[in-house]
């Protein structure tokens, strides 16, 4: 477990909440959240599911880290940019990435708005603010900076968020973000989650700074810690960052504690380097469960009302898979596209050898 | 002899290696205790302890750059890229620094650094998990490149590989990881760096493969026999410095030259590949070289097989080539 | 006319790139006040402000994956490298990212940064202030790449890269950064990408070269005369996507090439031009072509004349084409 | 003028040194160390010299910063390791670099034991713990890290010191290296020399953390402040880091606060870029001339002194000069050797190539 000081923490055990950080959501707000979230671990299963199947070829999941992801993401205007990591579908599809899309991208179809271009979870959504997912660890962080500091030079009124995890925290790219951040004071949200794990990697040996929070020092910037399962604290603690960043006061490091309760993807076999047992402490503050019990508690929620949730998802989730699963993968030409924003004369080249050669044996999938 | 796959087989060496030089180190991520994405270390942490085997934080830079520090105090550092995708970061330590060492201070410091890394396409890895990036590798003078296609071979390449004084970038086709098995020699054995090796011999056309597309050359070899063509297959083992006697021996009784990898075409090593034999063996040619490659475009994830450059592209080069 | 050195061109061009478009941002190491250490951006702070014309902290990483972001907000940053040789910290940025954006994102996330920065030998420099590093950049799909030799192609093709619409790296010579001098017009003109130029007209041989070295093709071609050899010179401008059409109508005449860079040999971008040649113009060549390039090892301090291909190389070669 | 608090200072303005952190060194080490200072100055206005007559192609010098660099390489033994930056040549010769052979590297001769591969002033000395000097910012500081790591693996009493600048710590190495140090609990000495700039660059433009030395905290380390221009301040402060690296306590980040006179090098004019007034509150901090105060003020020293030992050094500095000029240039083969410890096909076919070949019309020098 981590160092527990300094912590911002909203939920009490009595699910009743911190009013000093209260971020004051309605129940409306709560609602919505809480049914994202749900929604997302339903998604996270069955995607899991398919990828076992061997329907689709890979997943990356969310497990145990639905309330960072989903309340930092809440807490961040439209008009704000949200750069994301891998894991953080769940905070798309809240912004209004379309769930029928996201199935496409899971499987690579023609419909798929990269194309079938990268693999399952790379997708990419500039209507709703969000950026274009790459797998390289640590690449988007710069580039939230870039995106943010770039409005402010247009004197545009936009900040950006970037979610990255614990591991991330080593690459060159977290040192650049935050340095240019301090020094051209960027309104970015610099979100670390802190999952405890880099694949196998434990954070004990990602760095030996006490807390990830503390690095922001190094760089002029303020550092805050935040329970990561805890969908209050978060929201409030992020609001808090935006409105800095709004006022001019600069870029904020975010640690989310949390912890990454499942495998690093569907790649991986967590068995191997850790023991299950070490998942109890954090089963007993599952962000879900502790938003569930504050609603049932205040009577806005059930099990009725779960029971429908999941059926509308399960319903909803089966048509796009079944909608994914008709559509053909991307046309042969559509390899040749987008490369530049014209194609030049030796990708038509390649282009009319491939469309006028022979077809590859089996097209996987 | 044991069978061994080509996980296994590295595995293997790099046993070998560090049972016998305990300067022998390895640094990566997640090579530790879970051995490695691939499970390529495996066992290896349990053996050597965690002062050899050497989970990182997750930097690439800095993996290679301590890892050229520890080479300079005489360490034999072999390090593990989970992915080539993600050897950028390090490229800036590996041309500038590693590959630059020996000569820039004139030979007093020799830095010694074997990089192992996955490559190329097939397992459905989308941009970011199929790179073969050895062309901006071999551009660089100082570095030795490596690209085993069997088992056999692959042990006694990285046996190679770490016995040799110069850097080498070490390059496993991991869509073959699993599939190319053999029987493997369970003691210390090497095969030479700079020898190619003749894996199908033919009279009317050579074709030059390393990696996961010997073996769609392989392929596309044996089906234009059916068409009265009998390519010679020749498979590279070690890029750079490349075996080119054994490339020009067989181009100059072909006449006919096709050239395979996984690669954008452009700038790839089969341009170099086709520099070398132009310039040496022009008036053997019969025909213009043929390059079957990648195509100039990111690597796709659902085409991938159509991008690839596999035995269906490969075949109606071999024709051309002979035909024209 | 003014009489414009290239230094001078670049910096007239930038200046009208940014007056004309405020979305146009300058972003490196030491080009605020002191206007770069060769003096490019020279007075555009003054113009621009601090906030158009940025000197960041000491992180090509830094300044390229924010300008990436930069570009993916919808400005068009034009990032200074100082010396091409410390380009690689920027590599993955580069290659994996500003590359493959338009691509990876279906066509949402364009990102249109122009990398500009000074390459070659010829100044004393030595490994580190040398490298000519075109072929690592060609091989990646997505970029486009330039090397202009004159002070007006300079400020024609920056004009260029600065309106295309794709990622552009911008290679500038630094040897003839002042010796490059010219009549240029005052006002915004441009000079296409992907077009070559013949800028000596001749009918036994096709040299292609760029960048300084131009000038050394030029040298040799004049001197070939006296041994009865009239050589074809073309300045590729644009390398990549190169003028294929220009390369091939004078190869189909002259039948013989000889291609000139100062980078190393090996995977350079001269083996690709000798396959672009070779494939498509095989029965035209009537002997084999010849790449006078650097050496294959790192840039050498003393003896960087010897290491450059300059005119005492490239004449030997012209004769050679043609004799064989 | 950096922030002063917790800058560690012995030297006092009364020429007494502060016991708190008096290193203790006897006269002789301190006549030792000015001596060095002293040629170290000396020779750099030389170099200078041959620069501005085209003698030598370029030098980059170390004007106010001899305390610093001195002071660090003095307080470390004899088996460690020094990874320098480009600035440090003073501290070389001081090991032991024998002065001929780094003239013979300035002018790129045949018995430049670099062979005339390298820029000026980008010599190796081996035999004296010495690095092989880079260009490229900061890609000494990981092979620092590396190489005391090594050295820890086999369990060998060795530490390293590597010298860098304020521009360095934005590098990817700086994070790199400091963080994998945290981790491994890496016995190497971070020796920041605050000089103010980066060419042009000033340090309020390369973070927005108040001090470089607070950085240390990002990675678990601990981070120092000293005087870089008070000589027993340095050798204090380093001597103490290599004794917690020595006893496993891991690395220290020392900031040594001090401060570029001169240009960043030949290739530089400072006036474009900084008035000439920024200097002066520097100029009565001189390293130098605080020590050659204190050595006076104890009788050690006197103008008779100070005219013998400059005759000397000039002498000696003459007619290595006057060697390295009548030295050719390393021979035409030299170029490709040790490109690989043998050369292979390619290159001894180059080699012919180059050899048999004529020779460029005017080779410099
Ligand atoms: C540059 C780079 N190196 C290695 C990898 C392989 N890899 C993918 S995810 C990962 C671990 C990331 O850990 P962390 O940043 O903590 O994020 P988490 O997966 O825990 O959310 C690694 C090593 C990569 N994608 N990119
Ligand atoms: C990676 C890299 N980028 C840019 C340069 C060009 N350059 C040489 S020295 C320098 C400034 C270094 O400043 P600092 O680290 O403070 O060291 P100082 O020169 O002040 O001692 C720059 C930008 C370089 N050598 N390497
Ligand atoms: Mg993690
Ligand atoms: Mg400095």
């Amino acid at each position: 477990m981590p160092p527990d000081d300094g912590v911002v923490r909203v939920l009490r055990d009595d699910l009743t909440l911190d009013p000093e950080n209260d971020p004051g959501l309605s129940d409306a707000e709560v609602l919505h959240l809480y049914r994202h979230m749900v929604m997302t671990r339903l998604l996270d299963e069955r995607l899991v599911a398919l990828q076992r199947q061997g329907r689709i070829g890979f997943h990356v999941g969310s497990l145990g880290e639905e309330a960072a992801i989903l309340g930092a993401a809440f807490a961040m205007r439209k008009n704000d940019f949200i750069f994301p990591c891998y894991r953080e579908f769940g905070a798309a599809l809240m912004r209004g990435f379309e769930l029928g899309v996201f199935i496409h991208n899971m499987f690579g179809t023609a419909k798929d708005t990269v194309r079938g271009r990268q693999m399952p979870d790379h997708y990419t959504c500039r209507r709703v603010g969000w950026g274009s997912i790459s797998s390289p660890v640590g690449t988007q962080i710069t580039q939230a900076v870039g995106f943010a500091w770039g409005a402010k030079i247009r004197k545009q009124d936009v900040a950006t968020l970037v979610y990255f995890g614990d591991g991330a925290t080593s690459s060159s790219d977290f040192h650049s973000g935050m340095n240019f951040a301090g020094v051209f004071r960027v309104p970015t949200i610099f979100f670390c989650r802190n999952n405890g794990w880099a694949i196998s990697v434990p954070v004990t040996r990602q760095t030996a700074s006490r807390t990830f929070a503390e690095k922001a020092a190094a760089y002029g910037i303020l550092g805050v810690r935040v329970d990561g399962n805890d969908l209050f604290a978060v929201v409030s603690t992020v609001r808090k960052a935006l409105e800095r960043g709004i006022r001019g006061q600069g870029a904020t490091l975010i640690e989310a504690i949390t912890y990454r309760m499942g495998g690093h993807s569907t790649s991986d076999d967590p068995n191997r380097y850790r023991g299950s047992e070490v998942l109890e402490p954090w089963a007993s503050r599952d962000p879900i469960g502790r938003v569930r019990a504050y609603l049932e508690k205040r009577e806005l929620w059930d099990g009725a009302a779960e029971e429908r949730l999941i059926a509308e998802i399960d319903k909803e989730f089966r048509e796009a898979v079944a909608v994914a699963e008709r559509t053909p993968l991307p046309p042969l030409e559509s390899m040749f596209e987008d490369v530049y924003e014209r194609p030049p004369w030796h990708l038509l080249e390649q282009r009319a050898q491939l469309l006028n050669g022979p077809r590859a044996p089996s097209p996987h999938s | 002899m044991p069978q061994m796959n080509m996980v296994q087989a590295i595995n293997d060496a790099l046993r070998i290696a560090m049972r016998a030089d305990d300067r022998v180190v390895i640094l990566g991520e997640d090579v530790g205790r879970v051995g490695g994405v691939f499970r390529v270390t495996a066992g290896l942490f349990d053996e050597f302890g965690d002062e050899r085997v050497i989970d990182t934080p997750l930097s690439e830079n800095g993996i290679v750059g301590t890892a050229v520090g520890m080479a300079l105090y005489g360490l034999v550092p072999v390090v593990e890229i989970q992915f080539a995708d993600f050897i950028w970061p390090a490229y800036d330590q590996i041309v500038n620094e590693l590959a630059k060492y020996r000569y820039r201070s004139g030979g007093e410091y020799p830095a010694k650094v074997v990089i192992r890394a996955p490559v190329g396409g097939g397992i459905r890895g989308g941009h970011y998990h199929s790179q073969h990036p050895e062309a901006p590798f071999i551009h660089v003078a100082g570095l030795k490149v490596v690209c085993p296609s069997s088992a056999y071979d692959a042990k006694g390449l990285l046996l190679s590989a770490i016995a040799d004084p110069d850097p080498v970038l070490f390059f496993e086709p991991k869509r073959v990881y699993r599939a190319a098995k053999g029987e493997v020699p369970a003691g210390a054995f090497t095969v030479p760096l700079e020898s190619a090796a003749v894996v199908r011999p033919g009279r009317h056309v050579t074709v030059l493969a390393y990696g996961a597309m010997l073996y769609e050359a392989l392929d596309a070899a044996s089906k234009a026999v059916a068409h009265g063509v009998e390519a010679e297959v020749i498979d590279l083992r070690t890029l750079w410095p490349v075996d080119i006697t054994t490339i020009l021996d067989s181009v100059r009784r072909t006449g006919r030259l096709v050239v395979v990898h996984e690669a954008p075409r452009t700038c790839g090593f089969g341009a170099e590949l086709v520099s070398l034999v132009v310039e040496r063996a022009f008036y053997h040619l019969e025909a213009p070289p043929i390059r079957v490659t990648g195509f100039d475009t990111p690597f796709p994830y659902s085409l991938e097989m159509e991008y690839m450059p596999l035995s269906h592209r490969i075949l109606p080069a071999l024709l051309e080539a002979v035909r024209s």
